[in-house]
């Protein structure tokens, strides 16, 4: 997994725990500002960046030594966003018809 | 699937007992494993989708009152569930870890304090559960959420109806993300049980990893399930 | 209209004989010349790209040309003209229930003149249906909770067929009826008939009974928006958001009014889901719509109605 | 055609190896899972084609006289749901996908044989289920579950069959899996992605959308069980739900569910083409790579079948747009297949019948969606038989087709035994003339405005002779369809046996015995030819007859 000593893994676990607690920290905080509109953002992009890093270190993505599973995770993100935003699409411009 | 773990590899030749009859080679066996789930977590992500779209739409359409039935949530309880997970997620990494490096025992811990912070997460959900219950916040029958005003509009009162599509969607996420943590107990435990028999070694641990990726991948899930469920209109 | 339907329609359908003959008789043809004989053995062709390319871009700039020329006829179909007579369709299951602006109530049939505009506002009191006329080319979903719009002009008199064409249960087969298309004065004719008055005159009268009017004044200071002059024109909500005020906006404002408040107003108003039914919704909607055109000329009647004391009190959320 | 040397002596394979109902039962082989699936979807076609029957068969007379309107409600609905989800979607990939893969990539077996096997025994639960709900009452919703009329206003058995059908998609979702690692991880050395038959690209692209797009489906008949049971309000308006986001997300899945139908009988067309035209593919990367883009398009194109269930015009706008993208990779290979016959030396055998018959009718069919997908004339067409005819002529016009052919055309390899050509050949054309017969008088009948899921036309007199000729087309074509039922059965028992390799075709599994052993291949194979070396194969076979000639 990591070329040079052993216990380098641990320490990037370790780091990559703490992020992750200091991020739903963040996520709690920053709902309790009034940000209009960017609320959903801040809260969506603090989550996508929490679960990045479990992807990445936790779930060994980083290192894999295939693009092929890095394709599988992108691809299927691509199709979910298709349907979220395709849909959302109808819904937002219903009012204009 | 790590690099140095295959460069660890030596072939000596000992005839591992869980290499299946059809694949050339362990590589082959693990990669094969691997990419089955990477998979098997795709349709997952797409079985979940079809939730995050309805709830999606709902929001954007009755933003109100979902603002309004997302305040009767306990945010704390949500948060520390969030935690509970997250630190379930680094036992789970280092009980691998514990398996490359052959440190059995070590192993053995790490399993218990994941499935240990599984069911701290699912007692959490229960009392959540009873709170809701208390509170007649379950869609159907007995559901009702008469004035309970729209935070930021102290005047306007929630419609009920849309109140309870809210709940119907919360029940329905959670309640499923609830049942895959139950099914990931059940995996954990059938890992430990062979864990506990030896079956590990730094070379084959193949089990070990697949149950490592469906439970970062249900924590992932519960990751973008706090956000969305509990926080939509917190802000004074 | 529905000549510019057909149009599209025989278009497409040279253009998908064209292919499938060109498509047939190549087949045919290779099939038969090359045929398997004794010692000929067949040539192996790679591809080529050039020939690729060209059967990828011609059918798309074909496809391109279908689709331009399917969205305008389709904007034509979804687009009513402003003046167009209204139709208020309410589908229930297994009948048509269609009222005029003027009054007429009908089950299964619509008589309409030759050459005037109608336009159907419809909605559904159970289940999805869909207004089909295969005459007029038109389709449109009725959809439970919502209006949805479609328009027509009859060019020629005589009846043509009127299906529900979306499943909708036991007798979705029975659920028939007709459009009679009338010469003008024969039109007249059957509308001097049983009429209780104008659609707006009900809405009206309903607008009256239920208090409405006790907060929409005609004159600014009621508690609710004036509602003269405003259909269908842009209206600023609460939040900023702005909207048009159509049917919809109407309907939805009438069952769930806390959900598109207008700005500088209270959320004061009750909801009246379940106590309104959906002919009664048509005629408010329509009384509203008859208040954006005599908008100038405020009529003395609203103003000068007193608010009968039985309304549902302010503000208590009826369940 | 079907010469070559025929094996004397019965040589061991993995038909007589193991005996007894466990050794069929517990197998993981993935040719006999194929055999198991093979029975239970040909005993859902034939529930799937009696109910077809009875509906053509009430449409003879404009009245509703042979079963009450309730009666006709649940058979339009059973024959819709009992043949897409029980019989289309799982034939070609469960079948000859499960028998055929791993020999064609030249491995000993699929990448997980139990999640195979556990794959068919979620395909029997949800048949029986299936079954259960049909015997109980039928459900009358239409296969589209459209609500509030399936959650709210239906009082049949819509939770049985909702659940039956969530079953039967992770069936199809673990065959789906299975595959992709399959040919991934699994491939023989020298099996470059280039080298593999389009069989198995056709089959890379179906388990693409198999994996993506059935758990949307799956979540959505949850939502719908839900509903039904709990009273909520998700798709029900008058609980505050919105029925269109039902059909947003059934259809998310059932655009795509139409290309997992269709995908895997282009697989088997190509293979049949270029093996009795001697001739490689034209533009083999062009074909391979439109299986691929069918399947990324199908993804995008979902709500052209809501142009008039009250979406925004801007988003109907875009999805006819969106929904040309998705013709003109199938359009590529039609003019590819054509392009392989030129010049090549084209034998009769009844798999090019078929594979005719594919191409004919799968181009009317693919022309008409071009109808469809036009604003303009859909708001006239949808909803009335000419939509009935258009896919009915792409799913049994093309994929029952190519099922058809590329059981004629593995039977050999599959069972060891000859099919009688002659019969074969009558039974293609017979097929071929009653769809015909049955499928083109609706395309007049739609567009003369007959609704679909009519019982009762009595209003309209007109329509009934179309109707009348319908009904004679699907006697005929029942007909063709019990004849390869028999002499399939037939074969089995009295068929000359076959050599390995009876059609002189490339591929790998024409390279092992037929049928082949439990492990496909004595030795693991070494692929050094590229993938359609026809010429190579004919050039060998003459130097063989002139050393016996």
């Amino acid at each position: 997994m990591h070329d040079h000593s052993k216990s380098s893994p641990l320490k990037s676990y370790f780091a990559v725990w703490g992020a992750l607690l200091l991020g739903t920290f963040l996520t709690y905080e920053a709902a309790l500002i009034d940000l209009g509109r960017f609320n959903a953002a801040v809260a969506l992009l603090i989550a996508t960046t929490k679960a990045l890093l479990v992807a990445l270190f936790f779930m060994h993505l980083k290192n894999a030594s295939e693009k092929l599973l890095k394709l599988v995770v992108a691809s299927t993100i691509f199709f979910l966003i298709l349907l979220l935003a395709l849909s959302m699409f109808d819904y937002g411009t219903r009012s204009f018809s | 699937m790590s690099d140095s773990q295959a460069a660890v590899q030596s072939h000596d030749g000992l005839h591992n007992p869980a290499l299946l009859h059809h694949f050339a080679d362990e590589g082959q066996q693990r990669d094969a494993s691997s990419l089955g789930m990477w998979i098997f977590l795709a349709t997952e992500v797409m079985f979940f989708g079809g939730l995050f779209c309805a709830y999606l739409i709902y929001r954007r359409l009755y933003f109100g009152d979902f603002g309004a039935a997302s305040a009767s949530i306990d945010a704390k309880l949500g948060g520390t569930n969030t935690a509970v997970l997250i630190c379930s997620s680094l036992t789970v990494v280092l009980a691998i870890w514990a398996a490359q490096t052959a440190r059995r025992s070590l192993m053995i811990l790490m399993l218990i304090f994941t499935m240990l912070f599984g069911v701290a997460f699912l007692g959490i959900k229960g009392i959540e559960y009873k709170d809701k219950f208390e509170e007649h916040h379950v869609p159907g029958v007995s559901f009702s959420f008469a004035n309970v005003p729209i935070p930021g509009h102290p005047d306007q009162y929630a419609n009920p109806q849309h109140a309870q599509i809210f709940f119907a969607l919360y029940f329905i996420m959670t309640g499923l993300h609830a049942l895959h943590m139950v099914v990931g107990l059940g995996i954990f435990t059938w890992l430990l049980w062979m864990a506990w028999k030896g079956r590990f070694t730094p070379r084959y641990h193949t089990p070990l990893e697949i149950g490592g990726l469906y439970w970062h991948f249900v924590d992932i899930v519960w990751i973008y399930l706090f956000p969305l469920l509990y926080l939509i209109d917190r802000h004074p | 209209m529905a000549g510019n339907v057909d149009a599209l329609f025989i278009f497409l359908l040279i253009v998908s004989g064209l292919m499938s003959l060109l498509i047939f008789v190549a087949i045919i043809y290779f099939a038969a010349r090359y045929r398997h004989r004794k010692g000929v053995q067949a040539e192996q062709i790679e591809g080529s790209i050039p020939l690729e390319l060209s059967w990828s871009i011609i059918p798309l700039a074909v496809f391109m040309v279908i689709f331009a020329w399917g969205a305008v006829v389709y904007f034509q179909g979804r687009t009513p003209p402003r003046d167009a007579t209204e139709v208020y369709v309410v589908a229930k299951q297994w009948m048509w229930k269609l009222e005029h602006a003027e009054g007429q109530r009908e089950i299964n049939e619509l008589h309409v003149p030759v050459g005037r505009d109608v336009k159907l506002i419809m909605t559904s009191q159970d289940v999805i249906h869909s207004f089909f006329v295969p005459a007029f080319r038109m389709k449109q979903d009725v959809l439970p909770g919502r209006y949805t719009v479609a328009w027509f002009r009859a060019t020629k008199s005589g009846t043509y067929h009127l299906f529900c064409a979306e499943y909708c249960g036991t007798q979705h087969s029975g659920m028939i009826g007709s459009i009679v298309v009338m010469e003008p004065a024969q039109y007249e004719a059957w509308m001097s008939g049983g009429s209780g008055g104008p659609l707006s005159a009900t809405g009206e009268k309903i607008f009256a009974e239920l208090g409405c009017a006790t907060c929409h004044r005609a004159d600014a200071q009621g508690r609710g928006p004036n509602l003269q002059g405003m259909f269908g024109k842009p209206v600023q909500l609460e939040d900023g958001r702005m909207i048009t005020a159509d049917e919809n906006y109407i309907r939805e404002s009438i069952l769930d009014p806390g959900s598109k408040v207008v700005k500088g107003f209270k959320p004061l108003m009750p909801t009246f889901q379940g106590l309104v039914s959906e002919e009664q919704l048509n005629a408010l909607v329509a009384y509203v719509k008859s208040q954006a055109q005599a908008g100038a000329g405020a009529t003395k009647a609203s103003a000068a109605m007193t608010a009968p004391e039985g309304v549902p009190g302010k503000g208590n959320q009826v369940q | 055609m079907a010469t070559a040397t025929v094996p004397s002596v019965e040589r061991e394979n993995y038909l007589n190896k193991h005996y007894g109902v466990g050794s069929w039962l517990l197998t993981t082989d993935h040719k006999r899972i194929a055999l198991l699936y093979l029975i239970s979807i040909t005993f859902f076609f034939f529930i799937g084609g009696f109910f077809a029957l009875l509906i053509r068969l009430e449409l003879l007379t404009p009245a509703s006289d042979l079963v009450q309107a309730d009666t006709y409600n649940k058979l339009f609905t059973m024959h819709g749901q009992v043949m897409v989800f029980f019989f289309l979607i799982p034939s070609i990939p469960a079948v000859l996908g499960n028998f055929l893969i791993p020999l064609m990539v030249g491995a000993k077996d699929l990448a997980f044989p139990r999640i195979n096997l556990l794959s068919w025994y979620l395909y029997i639960i949800a048949g029986i289920m299936m079954v259960h709900c049909m015997l109980t009452g039928g459900i009358d919703t239409g296969w589209t579950f459209y609500t509030p009329f399936s959650t709210a206003f239906s009082n049949t058995k819509v939770i049985e069959a909702g659940l039956a059908i969530f079953v039967s998609g992770f069936s199809s979702i673990l065959t789906g899996l299975n595959f992709v690692v399959t040919i991934h991880r699994m491939r023989a050395p020298g099996m470059t992605w280039s080298r593999l038959p389009l069989f198995v690209w056709a089959h890379y692209a179906t388990s693409i959308i198999q994996i993506l797009g059935t758990p949307v489906i799956a979540i959505t008949l949850v939502l719908v069980v839900a509903e039904r049971a709990l009273h909520l309000g998700i798709f029900d308006p008058k609980l505050g739900g919105d029925p269109l986001l039902f059909q947003h997300l059934f259809w998310f899945y059932s655009h795509p569910a139409v290309y997992i139908m269709i995908l895997p009988s282009m697989g088997v067309v190509t293979e049949v083409i270029a093996c009795f035209s001697r001739k490689r593919i034209f533009g083999y990367t062009f074909v391979a790579l439109s299986s691929i883009a069918i399947a990324v398009f199908g993804f995008l194109v979902w709500a052209h079948h809501m142009f008039v269930a009250g979406i925004s015009v801007y988003a109907a706008l875009i999805f006819s747009l969106l929904s040309y993208s998705v013709a003109v990779p199938s359009a590529v290979k039609v003019f590819n297949w054509t392009a392989t016959l030129y010049k090549g030396s084209i034998h009769y055998d009844a798999p090019m019948l078929y594979a005719f018959g594919f191409l004919g009718l799968f181009t009317m069919g693919g022309l008409t969606g071009l109808f469809l997908a036009a604003l303009g004339v859909d708001v006239h067409v949808t909803d009335t038989y000419f939509v009935i005819a258009h896919f009915h002529y792409i799913m049994v016009g093309g994929a029952l087709m190519g099922y058809m052919g590329g059981m004629h055309f593995w039977w050999p390899k599959i069972t060891g035994k000859l099919y009688p050509e002659g019969w074969a050949r009558l039974a293609a054309l017979i097929v071929f003339i009653g769809f015909n017969l049955t499928f083109f008088p609706q395309f007049v009948l739609g567009y003369l405005g007959m609704p679909r899921r009519y019982a009762d036309y009595s209003h309209m007199p007109e329509f009934q002779v179309l109707n009348v000729l319908s009904t004679a087309g699907s006697t005929v074509l029942a007909v063709g369809y019990l004849l390869p039922m028999i002499y399939f059965l037939w074969s089995m028992r009295y068929g000359k046996p076959a050599s390995d390799n009876p059609w002189n075709a490339a591929g790998l599994e024409w390279k092992t015995q037929s049928p082949p052993t439990t492990f496909n291949f004595e030795e693991e194979p070494v692929v050094t030819w590229e993938a359609y070396n026809y010429d190579e194969i004919d050039k060998g076979r003459k130097e063989e007859v002139q050393v016996v000639g």
